[in-house]
């Protein structure tokens, strides 16, 4: 029964392949082959679509619109949970426990509620259609994650560390950068992964909160397919290159994820 | 001392969390609230309610029925998901390459902007160009998801199974991989059954990452949106309008405010509600 | 410098974990801090540290208060029981790291590392990571990088505990030498008897958050101030029993007495508790003072140079230790002899009155 | 229960070993007699933990093969061995009450529940669990999960061997004395053989009838505590059994008698001259050593109060030799001369006991 284990795995991402090549094969057909006759792989094979995409502005930009709040967003998420997922890991505080909760509920607020006060709040603050605004819209659910990803690990730092670079002379701020950063930088870089990943692939409130400068690449496709009609060449192709960022960069985190969920209290 | 250090300079650690979160998080919820106890007539007229929208919520049958949908759904996908996905995390690799392998392939789902993973799942699905409707179809079944409603709900289930499974199957295999050989020695030398092995080994040691997982598969199904309004649009007729999708029917397209910021907290109340009993029962088990 | 703590307690929450204890440590030799697991030794050098603040009380080093002194400006080192050295670092960048925050110039720090680097053996690995080294020479790297920084204070917190047992041997016998005329304060914790002995020195024996005696080792060894001191420095467990003194004898059992003699004499007749080190209870006759006692055999265990037979006398588990071999029958009633000239006396209070 | 025996053992983690470093085992044939205590004794890394795997089928050997009495279980799966082990980290089912963790092994193999009952109770009241019983497994300290594990091995009437892989090493310090001596009165008293795998010589010198000695893969030296005390075969045994260790010191034969620093050392027996070999040795432990009016003239450098002996640093030119003091034996002054017992004082080449 042991050697048939490897069938199960199998047939699951078998599965999983299934749509996505499903989506590819698509992207290099012309319209007239998609909608004309059902043909498994591409009979006309053609790169339009792709070029398309590469030299139309209002297509590439999307793609850099949404990854700069993307980045944006990982970058102030993983800097403002640091200390804090220090602080829940070596001190106890008045109403630590409470404040870690009240940070997990966040999470559970479903953004289709709050797509609305979201908008008058950034128009609100001037921040309508920057990428800012996408980017600290996003800490709402991704702080959260970071916070209790990052206390996982760190819980896994022994407090002497943090002792023995005190008794060195280090001031609290240098042994934080240059010594217990270092030490959990996998867990930076799984909780960077959760970030990117999250805020990749939410698509509500960055709608609600963009219009033309910042309009993320998902959204564009949302555009299109309704006023263009259908060319669904030209969505699966931008489709496809939705994957490529993230799957890049799950391949260098790979070896952290299981840890990064395994620690991590709730 | 073990114990953590008593430190109320702490909370300028956490300060510029709880700003950031706040910012996002009380704000738009008081606007909220504001907005479901008054009445607009647009121009930014309001009128005092109270509970008024409250109570008509509570009491229509519209919501009434997306708010059973949404626990018909939520019920079933978390009984495909766990399962299967503690399955598949049973039967991985424990060393080598494959890992690796296993590991970027199965997260690729979970990587897919949620209105692409619908679109790609409506194409992929459609009865005429899609691979998914073709099969069906070919098999002698009649499938159509944009017309029949069990289609729809099939392939709802199905693309919400593809999409999530991974995440169960991540979470159950870090369970996994944190059990000690010595305890499969132990079971291997006290004569286990495999089936021992699972019930007094493997579930056990998982059982944290496993209320993780059900935690977040919980609430992520509970608030669903995007996927389905992009697969189905909540039709045909509503028999797909889950929660999410009939609040924003309401909020945006009708802009009756005062019933959708309510219906909104009702909503929120659910969620949270649930989750505290979830988060209370983890910790008094945890100081067990 | 001297280290002092003046009626420092410290507590956390409801619990104790230090009850009120005033001790003036010695600059000429370790000072010894002896107790079990909990008894307060790692709380106790985390308040002489600087690490966290006593509830109640001052420390007092080199005649300035420090109690409110942060851990930074102190000028101390710590050496922790696990291993614990900067995973991102090289060894060479380890024990420089303290040099380098206090902004020695390179010169000097390039001298003191190699300078403790050749005295630990660690010079082959100064540029390889803590986690490619054995556990032994991590601990060594933690150590030098204590010695580098020639700080006035050194705190070790068992230092050797978890390493293997030759090499716990190896450098308990360098470590009072390393620290040799440093004319630094070394605070030594351990829960182990024997290794206290082994590093001589000054010796404060702790229980549960007390200290209960502080003195040279051999003298808080042999003329403990009460029972509980006895217990803490006694590895295998001390024995002891009930006795009454009358009519100018000690009485155990009806069977057992001995004769008061010495400083006893001016004992009152009455109960006291008898302690008396296992390898003073042997299974053969004593040149002096011999008294024999019988108990029913628990166990027996021979190491090759020595038996030790646990029995039981009257409901209570003594031990023997003694030289050569000698076997028992589990079960089986055995004599054992006692060296009543090592018996200590102690009184309702547990303090020590006569030995 | 059956005497087990290793024949032409030799194992490799390596798909095709070449070197002779590439075996974890060297080629070794070892019988363990039924009933005994055995230990197995070595440093980390010498391949003991290894040697256990084999026997309890963890692993499979690359060569040679493993018998339980007449049968050849060389291929046979743990479950099938009829053994019990007990791991260095308890290992306790969770969501059971310690009671039915006691069960287990003896449900797993259908036997009828009153007699699991019986054997149940029969068990916890040796370990002390009985109160404890219906407890949850999870709430309980080290010490309680690892008696668990001992029980679970104990409750099986027909196993062929108990094994224990280093059991004390998450045991708080003065807690080993009480569960070392408990797992000595339990082979006492129900007479399995037991194989206990340790790094430590006084938990192996304690509980062993039988001490198998390991170094680099190569079993050195199997015997007794006293064999292993007294005449140890290699200067690994000696160096690595009995703290401190033997002092080993170089020497030259002539007429049959080993020289050091020109003076003849008689060994109670003639030594042939060895031409052969590399390195002539002489070893004696520091038991065996004592002050003398003749003999090796020596400086006394350091002396180190242990309680119930000194441990003395004699020096003779380049060599430092130890020895052992009784507490109150008096010491003579800085210059003395030492003496070793002839009958204690054994002849090494290259490592090896000559005879």
């Amino acid at each position: 029964m042991r050697r048939f284990t490897w069938l199960v795995p199998t047939l699951y991402i078998l599965f999983l392949m299934l749509p996505i090549y499903w989506l590819l094969n698509m992207s290099f057909k012309t319209t007239n082959e998609i909608l004309g006759v059902f043909t498994l792989w591409p009979r006309e094979f053609t790169l339009d679509n792709y070029r398309k995409i590469f030299t139309d502005p209002t297509w590439y930009n999307g793609y850099l619109n949404s990854l700069s709040y993307v980045v944006m967003n990982t970058v102030i998420s993983v800097t403002a949970a640091l200390p804090a997922a220090y602080a829940f890991s070596r001190y106890r505080f008045l109403g630590d426990k409470h404040l870690f909760f009240w940070l997990l509920t966040n999470r559970m607020a479903p953004p289709a509620v709050f797509a609305l006060p979201f908008f008058q709040l950034y128009s609100a603050v001037n921040l309508f259609d920057t990428y800012i605004a996408v980017a600290l819209a996003h800490c709402l659910f991704n702080i959260p994650l970071a916070v209790w990803i990052l206390e996982g690990f760190m819980s896994g730092v022994p407090k002497e560390l943090d002792e023995t670079a005190y008794v060195d002379g280090y001031p609290f701020w240098r042994f934080f950068v240059k010594i217990f950063i270092p030490t959990i930088a996998a867990g930076i870089g799984v909780a960077a992964f959760f970030c990117f990943m999250f805020s990749w692939v939410e698509l509500l409130l960055a709608k609600t909160l963009t219009s033309v400068a910042a309009k993320p690449i998902a959204a564009t496709m949302t555009r299109t397919a309704s006023t263009a009609g259908y060319e669904l060449g030209l969505l699966a192709a931008a489709g496809t290159l939705t994957i490529i960022p993230g799957a890049f960069v799950i391949y260098f985190v790979r070896n952290y994820i299981a840890k990064g969920f395994a620690l991590g209290r709730v | 001392m073990a114990t953590k250090t008593q430190n109320s300079r702490a909370w300028l650690f956490v300060l510029p969390v709880v700003v950031l979160v706040a910012f996002n998080a009380l704000i738009p919820l008081m606007t909220v609230v504001n907005y479901s106890v008054q009445e607009t007539f647009g121009d930014n007229v309001f009128f005092w309610e109270g509970v008024k929208w409250f109570e008509q919520v509570l009491h229509s049958e519209r919501f009434h029925a997306s708010l059973l949908r949404q626990l018909m759904f939520t019920s079933i996908i978390l009984m495909i998901e766990v399962p299967l996905g503690v399955a598949i995390a049973l039967s991985m690799p424990k060393k080598g390459i494959g890992v690796s392998v296993c590991l970027v392939l199965m997260a690729l789902p979970l990587l897919i902007p949620w209105n692409v993973v619908g679109a790609m799942w409506n194409i992929f699905a459609l009865p005429d160009i899609g691979l998914l409707g073709r099969m069906i179809n070919g098999l002698g079944i009649d499938y159509n998801f944009t017309q029949q409603p069990g289609a729809a709900w099939f392939t709802t289930i199905l693309m919400d199974v593809w999409h999530w499974t991974s995440l169960v199957v991540l979470l159950a295999y870090a369970g996994l991989r944190s059990i000690p050989d010595a305890y499969y020695q132990a079971a291997k030398i006290d004569g286990a059954t495999p089936w021992a092995v699972f019930r007094f080994i493997q579930l056990p040691k998982m059982k944290r990452v496993l209320t993780i997982a059900i935690l977040l598969r919980f609430m992520d199904s509970f608030m669903i949106y995007t996927e389905p309004f992009v697969l189905t649009g909540g039709g045909p007729g509503n028999t797909t309008t889950f929660l999410s999708i009939d609040l924003v029917k309401i909020a945006l397209g009708q802009f009756d405010l005062g019933p959708a910021a309510a219906m909104s907290l009702i909503y929120f109340l659910i969620v949270l509600l649930l989750c505290w009993v979830f988060y209370t029962l983890m910790m008094r088990h945890e100081a067990q | 410098m001297t280290l002092e703590l003046r009626h420092v307690s410290k507590r956390v929450g409801a619990e104790m974990y230090i009850y009120e204890s005033s001790l003036e440590f010695r600059e000429d030799g370790f000072n010894i801090l002896l107790g079990t697991t909990l008894a307060g030794k790692t709380s106790l050098m985390q308040l002489m540290a600087g690490l966290e603040r006593p509830t109640s009380g001052e420390i007092w080093f080199g005649g300035k208060n420090v109690t409110g002194v942060s851990v930074q400006k102190r000028n101390v080192s710590m050496v922790h029981q696990q291993f614990i050295n900067y995973p991102n670092f090289s060894v060479f960048e380890n024990i420089a790291s303290p040099l380098r925050v206090a902004r020695l110039a390179r010169a000097e720090i390039d001298r003191r590392v190699g300078e403790v680097s050749e005295m630990l053996r660690l010079t082959p690995m100064l540029d390889r990571r803590p986690s490619e080294l054995s556990g032994g020479q991590q601990q060594r790297t933690a150590l030098a990088r204590a010695l580098a920084k020639d700080s006035d204070l050194v705190l070790l917190d068992e230092p050797l505990a978890n390493l293997d047992y030759k090499l716990r041997e190896e450098l308990r016998d360098e470590l009072p030498r390393l620290f040799r005329d440093r004319g630094c304060t070394v605070v030594y914790a351990t829960s182990e008897p024997t290794e206290a002995l082994l590093l001589g020195g000054y010796t404060a024996t702790m229980h549960e958050g007390r200290i209960t005696q502080f003195g040279e080792t051999a003298t808080v060894y042999r003329q403990p101030a009460d029972l509980l001191s006895a217990q803490v420095f006694s590895d295998p467990p001390i024995n002891t029993a009930t006795v009454t003194k009358q009519n100018g004898r000690f009485v155990l059992s009806e069977a057992v007495s001995w004769p008061v003699s010495g400083n006893q004499e001016a004992l009152r007749d009455g109960r006291y508790a008898v302690a008396i080190r296992p390898h003073h209870v042997t299974p053969f006759a004593q040149e002096k003072n011999d008294v024999r006692i019988e108990g029913r055999v628990l166990v027996t265990e021979l190491s090759g140079s020595e038996s030790v037979v646990h029995f039981d006398l009257g409901g209570q588990t003594w031990i023997s230790q003694s030289h050569g071999i000698h076997a028992f029958e589990v079960g089986a009633s055995a004599s054992f002899h006692v060296d009543t000239g090592q018996c200590m006396y102690f009184g309702d209070d547990n303090e020590l009155l006569a030995a | 229960m059956s005497e087990i025996s290793l024949r032409e053992l030799r194992h490799s983690y390596l798909e095709t070993p070449q070197a002779d470093a590439d075996w974890a085992l060297k080629k070794m044939s070892v019988d363990w007699s039924e009933g005994g205590a055995y230990a197995l004794l070595g440093p980390s890394g010498c391949g003991k933990t290894t040697l256990l795997n084999i026997i309890s089928g963890l692993l499979t050997p690359t060569e040679g093969e493993v018998w339980f009495g007449d049968k050849n279980v060389t291929n046979m799966p743990p479950d099938q061995r009829n053994i019990a082990q007990v791991f260095q980290f308890p290992v306790v089912y969770d969501t059971m009450t310690v009671y039915e963790n006691l069960c287990f092994p003896l449900r797993n193999r259908g036997i009828p529940a009153a007699e699991v009952d019986r054997k149940v109770r029969e068990i916890a009241a040796m370990l002390d669990l009985d109160e404890m019983l219906p407890r949850r497994a999870s709430g309980l300290t080290a010490d309680g999960k690892q008696k668990i594990s001992l029980g679970r091995g104990l409750v099986r009437s027909d196993v062929n061997v108990i094994m224990f892989d280093e059991p004390l090493t998450v045991i708080d310090p003065h807690l080993k004395w009480v569960l070392r001596s408990k797992l000595k009165e339990l082979h006492q008293r129900i007479g399995t053989t037991m194989i206990y795998v340790t790094h430590d010589q006084t938990e192996a010198l304690t509980f062993a009838d039988q001490v198998v000695v390991m170094h680099e893969g190569t079993v050195v030296q199997i015997g007794t505590p006293v064999d292993l005390f007294e005449r140890p075969r290699h200067t690994f045994v000696g160096h690595f059994i009995g703290s401190p260790g033997m002092n080993v010191l170089p020497c030259e034969i002539e007429n049959g008698t080993p020289l050091f620093a020109g003076q003849p050392i008689p060994v109670g027996h003639a030594i042939a001259h060895r031409d052969g070999a590399e390195r002539l040795e002489i070893g004696v432990r520091p038991e065996f050593i004592s002050f003398a009016a003749e003999g090796i003239p020596v400086e006394i450098v350091k002396v180190s109060d242990a309680g119930r002996y000194s441990i003395v640093d004699a020096r003779h030119g380049e060599h430092v030799i130890k020895l052992l003091v009784p507490e109150g034996d008096s010491l003579p002054a800085e210059s003395a001369h030492i003496h070793f017992d002839p009958g204690h004082t054994q002849v090494y080449a290259d490592g090896w006991m000559v005879n």
